[in-house]
């Protein structure tokens, strides 16, 4: 089993959800985060001080697939969540021990 | 002569009105996305300031100022020149002149204001600033003189218009819809779900609008008599009607009452009973209001349908609302209620609905056209849109430089 | 004869009374979880629209209309009729009768508004709808007729009640333990936490209350006088009294003063001045004030060791409140202040105290009765309370189809 | 006589001004960071209960009472002893003297509410009760005495202060100067970023703060008269174009017009044209409130160059704003407007100006010395300031023992 | 050292922090994520428009134990965490390469 | 490559962000949880009731470097996040199989 970490930029989850779900991936979690990176973040001015926020807001998109399916899924959000432009952002990828369903306790592939 | 209960309830009428246009900020600023609800706000809040200028400059003059063929003020009181403490021979004759030019200057900011919600979360902050500026000057002061001007050619044709149905809610109303065409829609529009960011502040919003339309309304009388107390009354009875009626409207179309249902009737009830506050009952209000919510509902429903995006259902609040309101005086004024009104039709006197509906044509007309002429004027010029990666981003941060939350 | 002062007094303290529903909308919305703000809200502000249309139909007339044996009105002034701009002869006659009944519209709203805090986060929108057309009816209007209604019984009888403490606060409170008792508690209450979700709104719900409570007390004089002015000053010491010591009490009890203990406070002094606020001096008020700060936090400290689950302390506040101002009123009262009114036991007159106590004891009596009979009987047909499942999930979304926010 | 329509301006102004302490709660919790919000509503909001408290029993006598020497009241009148629902034969002789005392209740206590933007965010809650009670008492009474009070000497010198710019927004802006220095800067203060938690909140209190102003400008003419109307109009225009002027500065500063930069400025410009309300016209306000707006732009800019940790600006607004606007009313006052009232240089007499500044260095100096030593005592005895490890994990909780959000 | 994920339904999380307590666990971290699965989510309605939002609030729990120690975690949550109906949610198992804690500088088991 | 979790105090995220950024640590993603540990939580107040809230505030910083760069990455985290009082938060380190950047669709280290 793999877990598919992805961080992307927020305006790009549907689309990248709808891909998965084509592929037949049937769930995912969603978290949102700030992001540090190359791509800059923006200037705020408040009584005339100026601050500038380096974070850019990101959401982390966490898919759990059978091994197999992984490549394919790596693939998609690439294709889905890329816009071209710094930012777009990385796709993690690590290797789960185990996964349990905890309504039915099944274990392992059933489990997704 | 100075009358110190007439001057309190006009004063005191201008400052409820006045923080009308705070509450609207509030009220649109809660149905945009978060990251656009400081530019929404923006929009209304600094309309006071603009329009407050220009009205005190040439705006009132050309509203209310020595009449010029009945289409307009003269600049005569440019700078309020002659607009001083004592009461005005042509205006409100128991207050003094500056009272009623400012409780008028309140109006005279809300109606540009209400108009933002058409083009909420896309326009740029520069072209907007201006296009108040023009509106103001050529649409709003235009036609206050028409309608309530001294020699006004709609005042004198015989239109009944109590406390701005035409000149406030249908012309923002008319405009907002040329607006929605002229700029076109949000990006994303359709596709992605454009959900309210606060519907609390939306709420806190209604709330201020309500409680400032007494003075909208009452205050309209010019002064504090039965009259006021009658206009008061249908204003509240109007409200409250159409915010139960929407809500059953949407109870039984989507099969669920919505907090921002109940208080979009309240709006729609407020505008609608605008134009007839002091020329109807207490029951009639309770009709004109409980239509109000059912019609103003269907016509946001419509939106969808006719599929331009007025983002904040100005055109299906204001202008449907505002029409509804104007006709609905021609239907409904009688002259039991305010002798110096007149009858509508349901009290023997089927031309007053004519008029109604002649001053309701040439305010859309006018409106609409003047609208078109300024946005394409400025759209060719500086333009009236943010880029669309400024559009992603949100006004609050590439327009203002702000961000409205960090909790 | 119409006053304009008056009038113009009597149009603005309706303004600002209608205001506070609104705000106590926010004062109840702060302090629900936040998947249950709006709903929380809407009870609140559905009312302003119920209970107008009520009000107009037939509840101003079973309240104040032509008395019939003393405990209610006739139906004489069904819709209105009859009650037009110019001067009652019974009630405010300085003043359009309509404007008297508006300004009384505006307490009937609240009223059953109140009550809402004792059920929150778990009843059904449409068993809700019910109960406030039930409860208006049959509890609020014949109550304000025993007491301010011309022949009403209690009055007659001569309890003092300036501005509402038993028709509006202990009504609502002893109602509020009446339905507390029997929807019971919350899902989870007492294991899990039930933490206020946004605090600045219940404290600007506080603001607004207060801010309108002056409408609420200085208008019951129903003139612009002396009467007015030492009603106003009452109203704003007991509150701030009442603010800075529940503070002190809890931070005695606790620790820390908090900030909803003051805004609580606040509300448990204006609750408590409201019967008194024209027959006691400044002096008065401020010990009314500071013991109803006391006397409400211990009641509302009380409430667990009670075990009964009143989300929002209805009970604590408006009905042991509003019980310790009437007892108050007896205590404090003084002609001195107001010819028109009596002294208290303070003043040498025992007897005011004994009639005060009466017309507490009936009040409660009469509401707990009712209120328990019409909730039962809802609860026997279409049921009071939502499934749990829709519980856990949150009041917004099962009963609104709406969230509060999207930040 | 008491007159009714002029006691219903006071009544209403009366509770309007009262409204504005908690929207100054708002406008200030709005700017601080979450952690902090309850914290710094609180200092507001518990203000209105403890100075009303001390206004009742020793305040008002101390700034209205018998005058003794010109420099304080007598405590002749302690506990209102004597202030009656009769007017005053010293003060505004056409409403009740309670009505009087009320309205100047809530002058005396949005001053000291104004100071604690200077230490928002650091400052032990216990210290600052105490700060409070010392300060109402031994700065704002005598202050209010001089310049307001039947015989005090700053009144008798014919310094020109319509309502309140020295009493009110001088004292207050000195008074933050000295405890910005006195209390030091925040922790990390110039290292981290401490940007506004929620500026919708702010902008909601900007709008408040602007609708009760009308009641603290126009309700110190103490009828309701043309003065009133007139000094209603100024106030609106002032602030209207301070907005504009700020806005402005800043986008040609800055490069971006931001929404708090328009509320800033329309503060800015209620503070400049209140001591000059009733002595200016429209367009003389107008260019006051446009001075004010790019004056106080310049001297909030200064701070960060200045060094001194002024939290939110009570200094670069409300000390130099009010300083502007006492030396304005120096220059536009004319006894055209208001005949009870002066020349100023513009209109021929440079003395005006001349005692203008003597009334403002006067003030300077009491308040900055006084507060210097209550805040020295203080800090001697109880500290002022929370530990460090208070201050990160903020005020809410540890001073409070509350979360503001819970969302 | 194990890393155990857990994906739960937000009112459960007294009920398996209690049971973790229990059986020794001394610390735990949580943060809400959006969950997209078999389980729907709701309508919304505005101006009379429906909205179908389709996530669903759900909190993840993330623990880090003893090897050893990591079926017990598991079982446990599983069972807490369990109401038997679609959207109880998952649980993730991974191998840690190393904990350390900031304040001593412990590593491994120490750390936890 | 290893991917490298720090649990931290909040008001510590500039000083680790510097220091990371020193080292040429180019990014790194930021996401707000509630702790449980030994640290305890702070009471609160309401209408008279008291409240224990026994979860703390914290941030959790992802950051994906080279596996030989790891070592110094945590060295620096734990010293810059460090107060030396109970509450500093710990630091995970997992290996990760793959990092894609979605922009590129580089992998491996070229991705970071
Ligand atoms: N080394 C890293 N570890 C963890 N997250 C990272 C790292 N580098 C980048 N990110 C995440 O990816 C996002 C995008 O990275 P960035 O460098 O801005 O652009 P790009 O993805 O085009 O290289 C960042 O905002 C951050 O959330
Ligand atoms: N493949 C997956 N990867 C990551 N998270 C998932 C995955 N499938 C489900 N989840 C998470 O688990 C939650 C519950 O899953 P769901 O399919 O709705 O019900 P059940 O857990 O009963 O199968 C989802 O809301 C989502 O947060
Ligand atoms: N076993 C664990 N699994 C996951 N997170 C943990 C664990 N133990 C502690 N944490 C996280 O680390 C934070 C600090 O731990 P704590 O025990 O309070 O102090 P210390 O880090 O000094 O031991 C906790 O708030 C929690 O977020």
């Amino acid at each position: 089993m793999k877990k598919i970490e992805a961080i992307i930029k927020p305006f790009k989850l549907d689309d990248v959800k709808e891909g998965l779900t084509e592929i037949g991936v049937r769930g995912m979690s969603v978290s949102e985060i700030k992001g540090f990176g190359r791509q800059k973040g923006h200037t705020e001015i408040y009584r005339g001080a100026e601050y500038t926020v380096d974070f850019v807001p990101k959401l982390k998109l966490e898919v759990v697939v059978g091994a197999e399916m992984a490549p394919q899924v790596v693939e998609l959000i690439q294709e889905k969540a890329k816009t071209g432009s710094i930012g777009d952002g990385k796709i993690f990828v690590t290797s789960l021990e185990e996964v349990i369903r905890i309504r039915t306790g099944e274990r392992g592939k059933e489990a997704i | 002569m100075i009358n110190a209960g007439d001057t309190t309830f006009i004063l005191i009428c201008s400052a409820l009105v006045m923080f009308m246009t705070p509450g609207l900020a509030l009220f649109y600023g809660g149905m945009v996305r978060h990251k656009n609800v400081l530019a929404t706000i923006m929009q209304s809040f600094i309309v006071i300031g603009l329009v407050t200028v220009i009205w005190v400059l040439w705006g009132y003059s050309l509203a209310f100022g020595p009449d010029v063929g009945g289409v307009v003020g003269s600049l005569a009181w440019f700078g309020l020149k002659g607009v001083g403490l004592s009461p005005s021979p042509d205006y409100a004759n128991t207050i003094p002149h500056q009272a009623f030019m400012i409780f008028q200057a309140m109006f005279a900011i809300i109606t540009p204001a209400l108009i933002t919600g058409a083009f909420a979360e896309r326009m740029k902050f520069s072209a907007f600033l201006l296009f108040i500026l023009l509106w103001s000057t050529f649409v709003y002061s235009p036609l206050a003189h028409w309608v309530w001007g001294a020699g006004g050619w709609l005042g004198n044709m015989g239109a009944l218009d109590f406390a701005g149905g035409t000149v406030v809610h249908i012309s923002s109303g008319v405009s907002a819809l040329a607006a929605a065409l002229l700029i076109s829609k949000r990006k994303g529009y359709g596709k992605e779900q454009f959900i309210p960011h606060n519907l609390p502040m939306t709420i806190t919003g209604t709330a201020i609008l309500w409680f400032g339309w007494f003075g909208f309304n009452a205050g309209s009388a010019l002064a504090s008599n039965g009259l006021a107390a009658g206009a008061f009354v249908t204003t509240h009875v109007a409200s409250a009607s159409a915010a139960l009626t929407w809500m059953l409207a949407e109870w039984m179309h989507h099969g669920k009452p919505t907090t921002l249902g109940a208080a979009s009737g309240a709006v729609a009830g407020l505008v609608a009973v605008t134009p007839a506050a002091g020329f109807v009952g207490p029951l009639s209000a309770l009709i004109i209001g409980g239509l109000a919510g059912i019609i103003c509902y269907g016509a946001v429903v419509a939106k969808s349908t006719l599929g331009y995006d007025d983002s904040l259902d100005v055109v299906g609040i204001h202008g449907v609302g505002g029409t509804w309101g104007a006709l609905a005086t021609g239907l409904f004024a009688s002259t039991a209620v305010n002798p110096d009104g007149a009858n509508g039709l349901l009290f023997g006197n089927a031309a007053q609905l004519w008029v109604q509906f002649l001053s309701v044509l040439v305010t859309c007309i006018f409106a609409f056209v003047m609208t078109v002429v300024i946005l394409k004027l400025l759209d060719l010029t500086i333009g009236l849109r943010v880029d669309h990666e400024e559009e992603v981003r949100g006004l609050d941060i590439t327009q203002h430089s702000e961000t409205a939350y960090s909790l």
